[in-house]
């Protein structure tokens, strides 16, 4: 697919980068900016599962093909990368012969930061992540704001006030969904409980079928996987209940079945970020998308979802891209009925990023 | 002529590699006879039966029954031939029981519900009686004793109507009683129609039991001649090869000296809870040559193994040299100057894909001479199996070549040079010269006997009768795990021994 | 449903393609030849299912397509370990790599991609009231059906058949089997692609009924577990059934313990089946120390006609 | 009763056999024929690449491009081939510790628990005693490695020596309790209490990391690696330990009739065997992932079995296979850009099996007319 790329790239060596490496790291505050432009830039992006996993994967490759078309470029894709130590040698066999590389998955971030370092010339951009470089970006989205709907929906839903929530890794990017999640539903009905179980994988189909038939089991009839495989979705289809997923709209596994989730768009930031490196005007920002720039969604809801959810949505999703919303606006009170926001304030983007702790009405620990 | 015989086989040849077990064989039997094939150990005698049994394919030949010429390709064929075998290995699987392991292999039946199994068993017990063949049906092989295996194993060539009986030496394992049992069990089969064909090396039963006698020799056939025409001296010497009957040992040059090895009331259990030696009292002197003959099965293995550590012991006391052995330990039997010739050279004495000198270090690399702070002196320790070889006329390819490349008297003669060069006190040998030809058997001898003139001690454990007989100083008689009879050289005989061998014991011989 | 309901019917969802790829393993390894390939086949068998049911939509073909695949990989291993007889540890161990590499490779286009429907449920609705029976019986799949019925059929086959009192000779003993008349290793061969088949239908029994959409690797190690069930159950299909719900029903037990809100890291309870195979064994060496191992004796070792013992 | 033919089958049988006499050959082993020749690893390997090749093509690749750059990948620049190194040092560890207990015929497929035995022991030095020199932390993580490895290989052998219990299931067994056992210490006790609840310790400390050949990856793992060759070498041809053995591996019988305690020589290799592949987890986590983490293997004990399969247990065929199969998945992952996966690698890795142990066999038959 990238035979053009191929060519161009023979005659840079690794050598010529890499000793560069200690120097230009403290040389100059500016070379996150650099001056001149890439015309016809050389993207990589490293993936942790297969484009067809119908999750996480597939919406960063179908940015991926979204920013091709848009740009009239083409780029490369390594998938099924671990997160480990061959994720660090992958990115750097590929950033000697890219401009760019997207590392699409949270459990890169120190290996990305190593190979930043040693190839300074070549600009990464990591998914999730919190460590920058002068060459690295983050990206992320708020896409807790689409849980709150996603919560919604289902407190609509729910005959029995019981949700259940299937959860890949106890860190905070979890966490505060699963809290939207809760405070979304509660919105429409105060009493619902949201139980919890950890999976302990992003991607295991069998493992998220089984923690999606035990949270059945214990009485959840509508469900959240926010998983990269829609097992869950179908698990419930079988059982009669409804489901949602995470990351991409998974109507097509379970048309009747489906409730809704959030989606992330990643497609215009890849335009803007590979666009910015065209034109020399690259930066190593944090960034954060939400409903505004579209970068976070809510995939259509499903079919059997009440008619009043969707419209009480449509309001809500309006007042995000508004800004007219913030999630965690107190009061809000944690499992042990302890104030974490009082009333009339609200959490900041990076409260929220780091948060570990659950808000009533979750019924689950975090490990530790 | 073709008529008269039911069953021939032309110059039949088998390779194996590049041993002729087999050279240009003919052999044929007649209808209702019992055929014995005479020969020594590794004549080719199994060979070529099994070739009858569609077990071997013959490298080239021709085997003709009732006059058609016919190809055993295999086991099937012969059994739909009328070919029935019992291997001198039995052929049983040890998990199924009796009557399924005779029922194996037959077609009749898909589905075999209790009530198949049942018709079946008393069909069993019917041809089991009519032949005076009694075993328990039911039960699994593993429970049976050796003379109960064989006995489903007859059963099961007579259950699947076979008009050729192939026996290879079935005797070995029974004792002269059971064998005489047997000898009726051929009457009676001889007498319903059926050719019996019998292997074996003692000329004694071939006597008894023969109609037709064939002898092989080295893999050929010599002679093929009736019962009625030859007696035993001829026989063995067209078995053997030659008039001079085997090497004369020479009587003891010195007087036995004290008591070596004293074994007092030992008990050990085998596999599977058997009790395999039963209050076993033995006592070894200095400077002689104990025989301990007996039917195989009867403790000579376990025997063998209690004395060179490699199985403990339930109950009694082991006393060598004076010093209580308390456990079992095969270092400890080394180090005290036991030798071992194991039963089967190439299973537990050598390693085949090791080469010569590996094999000659065996027991003693951990002493000083071949190792030293836990290493391997390699350059003295090749110059001492050269010189090894040389002084045992081992006949190799080089001190490197595998054993298994030896033929199988340089084995025997490898193992010899390593068990003798240690300078033993007491060599336990088991069947030493199985397998062997006349002339290696004779320098076997010589060694033992080479062995007993410089003060040490044997004890043979053999099968072959005549061979405990003639170089024995002493003789005991094993069965059921008991040492039941003693006597010295002088005073045996055949017929008392076998009278032992049966369990039958002394005061009961002499009320007979 | 009670707790103790709940687990029964999740050992039987989750517990089928083990069963399925015990037995198939219990059929290779009695004829006396090992199978440490079942990952690689069950991977496979997943993988064919979903491709040819994506392509053709019919259940009937789909499972066509995973026999035949099934049955020419365990001629492969036939071909290997019984005529040329080679190494079968080793054997297995290239059919597991080889299975795993080369079913990514095939699905590598379908991934992520959902089966155009399912298999089939057969609904006893009387049994609905029955309170365990209904539950774990009332509405099974044609496949676990199968499954079971096959259980009876393997149990029935060996222990009261010619055929597999074939069976059982020559995987004890096939010098005695060959001179009774069996061809050793034309049955040989037979297992073993009839077991391969059995896994590789454990494989499609995964995607089909328990988790339906491929990606590789899918069988997360449960083509090993069935080899360790071989053995757990001794070689008996009766007691694989068992054995292989018991390990079904620790596949979600972890779940189940979180939503208690133990304190017991869930880690640990997901040992217990291992641990336990293992105390298992080795009480059932200490208790059979004196008596045959119930292992097929000639396991491991090919036969050859004109070899010596 | 009988089931004597009738005369007519026997003719028919004889016309069949004489028919078939002229065409038949036999294809049997020849006892003379020792091992299969070096060429022979060769052409398996090259027929395994032509029937992959197969697959390729019929994905509508070019094979032998994917095969350039898979080589080009693997061994063609400075960086591929430290790579492959950094990649083949697990193996070939592992390889080590498999191929000696192989050489007595213990079949542990237990290397991957082991590895992950040897690279929490590593760990938990930094866990538990974190702030030592260089000098001192790295000895001492070898000997929490060798010890925990050994353990883990122990738990092996103890109940095949003492109940009879198939080394093959319980080394399986284990590899899937230390997988488990690794999931709990780094997502609850030691995991790094910074990292936003990612499943792994906290970067080990500079003083805690294996120093590395120049600003490549390629750690001193690899000199351990060489050290633990050339002692298997030595040990087996030129101490009476290796001779014991080597003889255990030729005959066990005989080994016993030697005097040698088999059960104890299991045991003592079995813990060897464990304490290499453990050194092996150690030299991962303190020279490469630079602390302890969900998924630390990917397999290096399984595929090692393959490494030491193929190098014949020989001490120096391990470093060629093990670098051989390095370079496969440095090679495989390198053929990605070209649309393919990644998985390609084990596919080739398995015929290359399948085609050498074939052809291992088929150099012992030959081929006899029938007479
Ligand atoms: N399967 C085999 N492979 C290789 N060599 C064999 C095989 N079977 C027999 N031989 C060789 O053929 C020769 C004849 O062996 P055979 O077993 O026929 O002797 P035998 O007369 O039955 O001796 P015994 O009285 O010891 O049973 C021996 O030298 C033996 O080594
Ligand atoms: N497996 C083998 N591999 C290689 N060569 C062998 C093998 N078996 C036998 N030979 C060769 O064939 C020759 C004949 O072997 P065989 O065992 O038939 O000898 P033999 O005539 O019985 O001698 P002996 O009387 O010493 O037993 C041996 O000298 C040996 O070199
Ligand atoms: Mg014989
Ligand atoms: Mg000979």
């Amino acid at each position: 697919s990238n035979n053009n790329n191929e060519s161009a790239s023979e005659s840079p060596s690794p050598s010529e980068s890499a000793p560069a490496s200690s120097a230009a790291a403290s040389e100059s505050p500016s070379a996150s900016a650099s001056g001149n432009g890439i015309a016809n830039p050389r993207v990589a992006f490293v993936y942790i599962g297969p484009p067809g996993d119908g999750g996480w994967t597939y919406q960063h490759d179908q940015g991926r093909l979204y920013m091709e078309k848009e740009l009239g470029i083409k780029s490369d894709t390594v998938e099924n990368v671990p997160e480990g130590a061959d994720a660090e040698r992958i990115m750097s066999d590929l950033a000697q012969n890219h401009d760019i590389i997207f590392a699409t998955s949270f459990g890169y971030m120190d290996w990305t930061l190593n190979v930043a370092k040693k190839f300074p010339n070549v600009k990464f951009e990591h998914a999730g992540g919190y460590k920058t470089n002068d060459n690295m970006a983050t990206y992320f989205g708020k896409n807790w704001e689409a849980s709150y709907l996603s919560g919604i929906a289902a407190g609509k839903t729910t005959k029995n006030n019981t949700l259940g929530y299937i959860a890949a890794f106890p860190i905070p990017e979890l966490v505060y969904n699963i809290n939207a999640f809760t405070l979304g539903a509660q919105s429409v009905n105060p009493d619902i409980k949201v139980n919890v179980v950890w999976s302990n994988t992003w991607f295991d189909p069998t493992a998220e079928r089984n923690a999606a038939i035990s949270l059945l089991d214990k009485g959840a009839d509508v469900l959240l996987a926010y998983q990269d495989s829609p097992a869950a979705l179908q698990a419930a289809a079988e059982k009669g209940k409804m489901a949602g997923g995470n990351d991409s709209d998974m109507t097509r596994y379970a048309p009747e079945a489906y409730l809704t989730n959030p989606v992330w768009n990643w497609g215009p930031y890849y335009v803007k970020k590979v666009k910015a490196l065209m034109d020399g005007t690259w930066t190593n920002d944090q960034y954060l998308g939400s409903f505004q720039d579209g970068m976070v969604d809510i995939a259509p809801v499903g079919v059997n979802v009440p008619a009043d959810a969707k419209t009480l949505i449509e309001e809500t999703r309006t007042k995000f891209v508004n800004g007219e919303l913030n999630v965690f606006t107190g009061p809000i009170v944690d499992q042990s009925g302890t104030e974490k926001v009082a009333a009339g304030q609200s959490l900041t983007d990076a409260e929220i990023l780091e948060m570990n702790w659950f808000v009533k009405g979750v019924e689950g620990t975090i490990p530790n | 002529m073709r008529e008269t015989f039911s069953l021939e086989m032309k110059q039949i040849v088998k390779q194996f590699g590049s041993v002729i077990a087999n050279d240009h064989v003919d052999f044929n039997c007649k209808p209702g006879e019992v055929h014995a094939l005479l020969g020594e150990n590794g004549a080719g005698k199994s060979t070529i039966m099994c070739m009858l049994s569609g077990v071997y394919r013959p490298t080239s030949g021709e085997i003709y029954i009732h006059g058609e010429k016919v190809k055993i390709r295999s086991p099937k064929d012969a059994t739909k031939l009328g070919v029935g075998m019992v291997f001198q290995n039995f052929r049983l699987v040890q998990t199924l029981t009796a009557a399924e392991n005779i029922v194996l292999g037959e077609k009749s039946s898909f589905w075999r519900g209790p009530r198949w199994m049942k018709n079946k068993t008393e069909e069993i017990d019917s041809i089991a009686k009519r032949f005076g063949l009694a075993f328990p049906v039911d039960r699994p092989i593993w429970q049976l004793s050796v003379g109960e295996q064989q006995r489903v194993e007859i059963v099961k060539t007579l259950y699947r109507g076979a008009e050729f009986i192939i026996l290879d030496e079935p005797t070995s394992v029974l004792t002269p009683g059971e064998a005489d049992q047997l000898f009726l069990t051929l009457e009676q089969m001889k007498s319903e129609g059926k050719t019996v064909i019998l292997t074996t090396h003692k000329m004694k039963e071939v006597m008894a039991a023969a109609d037709r006698i064939s002898v092989m020799r080295k893999g050929r056939m010599i002679h093929t001649i009736d019962k009625s025409d030859t007696n035993e001296k001829d026989l063995a010497r067209l078995m053997v090869g030659s008039d001079i009957a085997p090497v004369e040992i020479q009587g003891r040059t010195r007087p036995r000296g004290e008591l070596l090895l004293n074994v007092e009331n030992l008990d050990v259990y085998a596999e599977h809870g058997r009790k395999a030696l039963n209050n076993l009292n033995l006592k070894v002197y200095k400077g002689e040559i104990v025989g301990v003959a007996g039917v195989a099965g009867n403790g000579q293995s376990e025997l063998a193994e209690v004395l060179n550590g490699l199985c403990t012991w339930k109950k009694g006391k082991i006393t060598f040299n004076g010093v209580e052995i308390k456990t079992a330990s095969v270092r400890g039997a080394i180090e005290a100057g036991i030798s071992h010739v194991p039963e089967n050279r190439m299973k537990s004495g050598l390693a085949g894909s090791l080469g010569v000198v590996d094999n000659l270090l065996f027991k003693s690399y951990r002493s000083e001479h071949r190792s030293k702070y836990g290493f391997l002196k390699i350059k003295s320790n090749r110059e001492w199996s050269q010189k090894l070889v040389e002084q045992f006329d081992v006949k190799t390819p080089g001190i490197d070549a595998p054993v298994r490349q030896l033929s199988g008297g340089n084995q025997q003669k490898l193992l010899f040079a390593r068990e003798i060069d240690r300078k033993p006190e007491l060599m336990v040998a088991v069947h030493p010269t199985q397998g062997l030809d006349v002339g290696a058997t004779a320098g076997v001898h010589q060694l033992l006997n080479g062995l007993r003139d410089e003060g040490k001690s044997v004890l043979l454990i053999s099968e072959d009768l005549e061979e405990v007989m003639q170089l024995s100083d002493r003789i005991l008689i094993i069965y059921n795990g008991s040492i039941v009879g003693e006597m010295r050289q002088e005073e045996a005989n055949r017929e008392r021994i076998g009278l032992y061998m049966a369990g039958i014991r002394e005061k009961e011989e002499e009320a007979v | 449903m009670d707790l103790i309901t709940q687990l029964l019917v999740a050992a039987i969802s989750s517990g089928t393609p083990l069963l399925f790829a015990t037995l198939g393993g219990i059929l290779i390894e009695r004829s006396g030849v090992m199978q440490l390939g079942a990952e690689g086949l069950m991977l496979m068998g997943a993988v064919i299912a979903c491709t040819t049911y994506i392509h053709t939509g019919s259940l009937g073909w789909t499972l066509l397509a995973v026999l035949v695949v099934g049955g020419a990989l365990g001629l492969l291993h036939s071909f290997l370990t019984v005529t040329l007889r080679a190494n079968q540890v080793v054997s297995g161990l290239a059919m597991t790599l080889f299975g795993s590499g080369l079913s990514a490779y095939l699905g590598k286009s379908i991934t992520g991609t959902p089966i155009p429907g399912s298999v089939p449920k057969i609904d006893l609705n009387f049994l609905d009231g029955i309170p365990i029976i209904g539950d774990m019986f009332a509405h099974l799949d044609i496949l676990t059906w199968f499954s079971l019925i096959l259980v009876i059929l393997a149990h029935l086959f060996i222990h009261r058949t010619s055929w597999g009192l074939h069976l059982r000779a020559i995987g004890d003993n096939p010098a005695t089997a060959d001179v009774m008349g069996i061809p050793v290793q034309i049955f040989r061969y037979g297992y073993i692609i009839i077991g391969s088949m059995l896994i590789g239908l454990a494989g499609a029994d995964l995607l089909l009924v328990y988790s339906p959409t491929w990606i590789e690797g899918m069988t997360a190690g449960r083509g090993w577990i069935a080899v360790a069930l071989i053995i757990f159950a001794r070689w008996n299909p009766l007691r694989a059934l068992f054995c292989a719900y018991f390990f079904g029903a620790m596949d979600t037990i972890g779940f189940k313990i979180q939503l208690i809100g133990s304190a017991i890291p869930s880690y640990f309870l997901k040992m217990i089946p291992y641990i336990i195979t293992i105390l298992v064994l080795m009480y059932l060496g200490w208790r059979n120390r004196n008596k045959p191992s119930g292992s097929p004796e000639a396991l491991g070792a090919p036969y050859i006609r004109e070899q010596r013992f | 009763m009988s089931e004597q033919p009738a005369a007519g089958t026997v003719s028919l049988d004889k016309t069949a056999s004489e028919t078939r006499r002229r065409l038949s050959f036999r294809f049997e082993i020849d006892p003379a024929r020792k091992e299969s020749p070096w060429w022979m690893t060769i052409v398996s390997i090259v027929l395994a690449l032509l029937a992959c090749a197969i697959f390729i093509a019929a994905n509508g690749k070019n094979p032998w491009l994917v095969y350039e750059k898979m080589f080009r990948g693997a061994f063609m620049s400075e960086f591929g081939i430290t790579e492959t190194l950094v990649k083949a040092i697990p193996l070939l560890l592992c390889g080590l510790g498999v191929a000696i207990a192989y050489r007595i015929s213990v079949w542990n497929i237990g290397a991957e628990g082991q590895f992950v035995a040897g690279a929490i022991g590593a760990t938990a030095v930094t866990v538990y005693l974190p702030e030592m020199p260089m000098s001192l932390t790295i000895p001492i993580m070898i000997v929490f490695a060798v010890v925990a490895g050994g353990i883990w290989g122990a738990l092996t052998a103890l109940p095949k020596v003492y109940f009879q219990v198939n080394e093959l299931i319980t080394s399986l067994m284990l590899n899937y309790v230390a997988l488990l056992l690794l999931d709990y210490l780094v997502f609850d006790p030691w995991k790094d209490p910074k990292g936003f609840n990612f499943p792994g310790t906290p970067m080990f400390t500079d003083a805690q990391m294996l120093p590395v050949l120049g600003d490549t990856r390629l750690h001193l793992g690899l000199v351990f690696a060489l050290v633990i060759v050339l002692i298997y070498w030595f040990t087996v041809k030129y101490t009476r330990w290796g001779y014991e053995l080597r003889l255990i591996g030729a005959n066990q019988d005989a080994a016993r009739n030697a005097g040698i305690n088999i059960k104890k020589h299991i045991l003592i290799v079995m813990v060897i065997s464990g304490a290499v592949a453990g050194i092996a987890g150690m030299s991962e986590v303190t020279g490469v992932t630079h602390r302890l983490m969900y998924g630390i293997s990917p397999g290096y004990g399984y595929t090692a079995i393959i490494v030491a399969w193929i190098a014949k247990l020989n001490p120096f065929g391990l470093v060629i296979s093990s670098v051989l199969f390095g370079g496969l998945i440095v090679g495989g992952y390198s053929v990605q850009t070209m649309g393919l996966p990644s998985s390609i690698s084990s596919m080739i890795q398995g015929a290359i099996l399948f085609f050498l142990i074939a052809g291992n066999m088929i150099s012992k038959f030959r081929l006899r007319r029938n007479g």
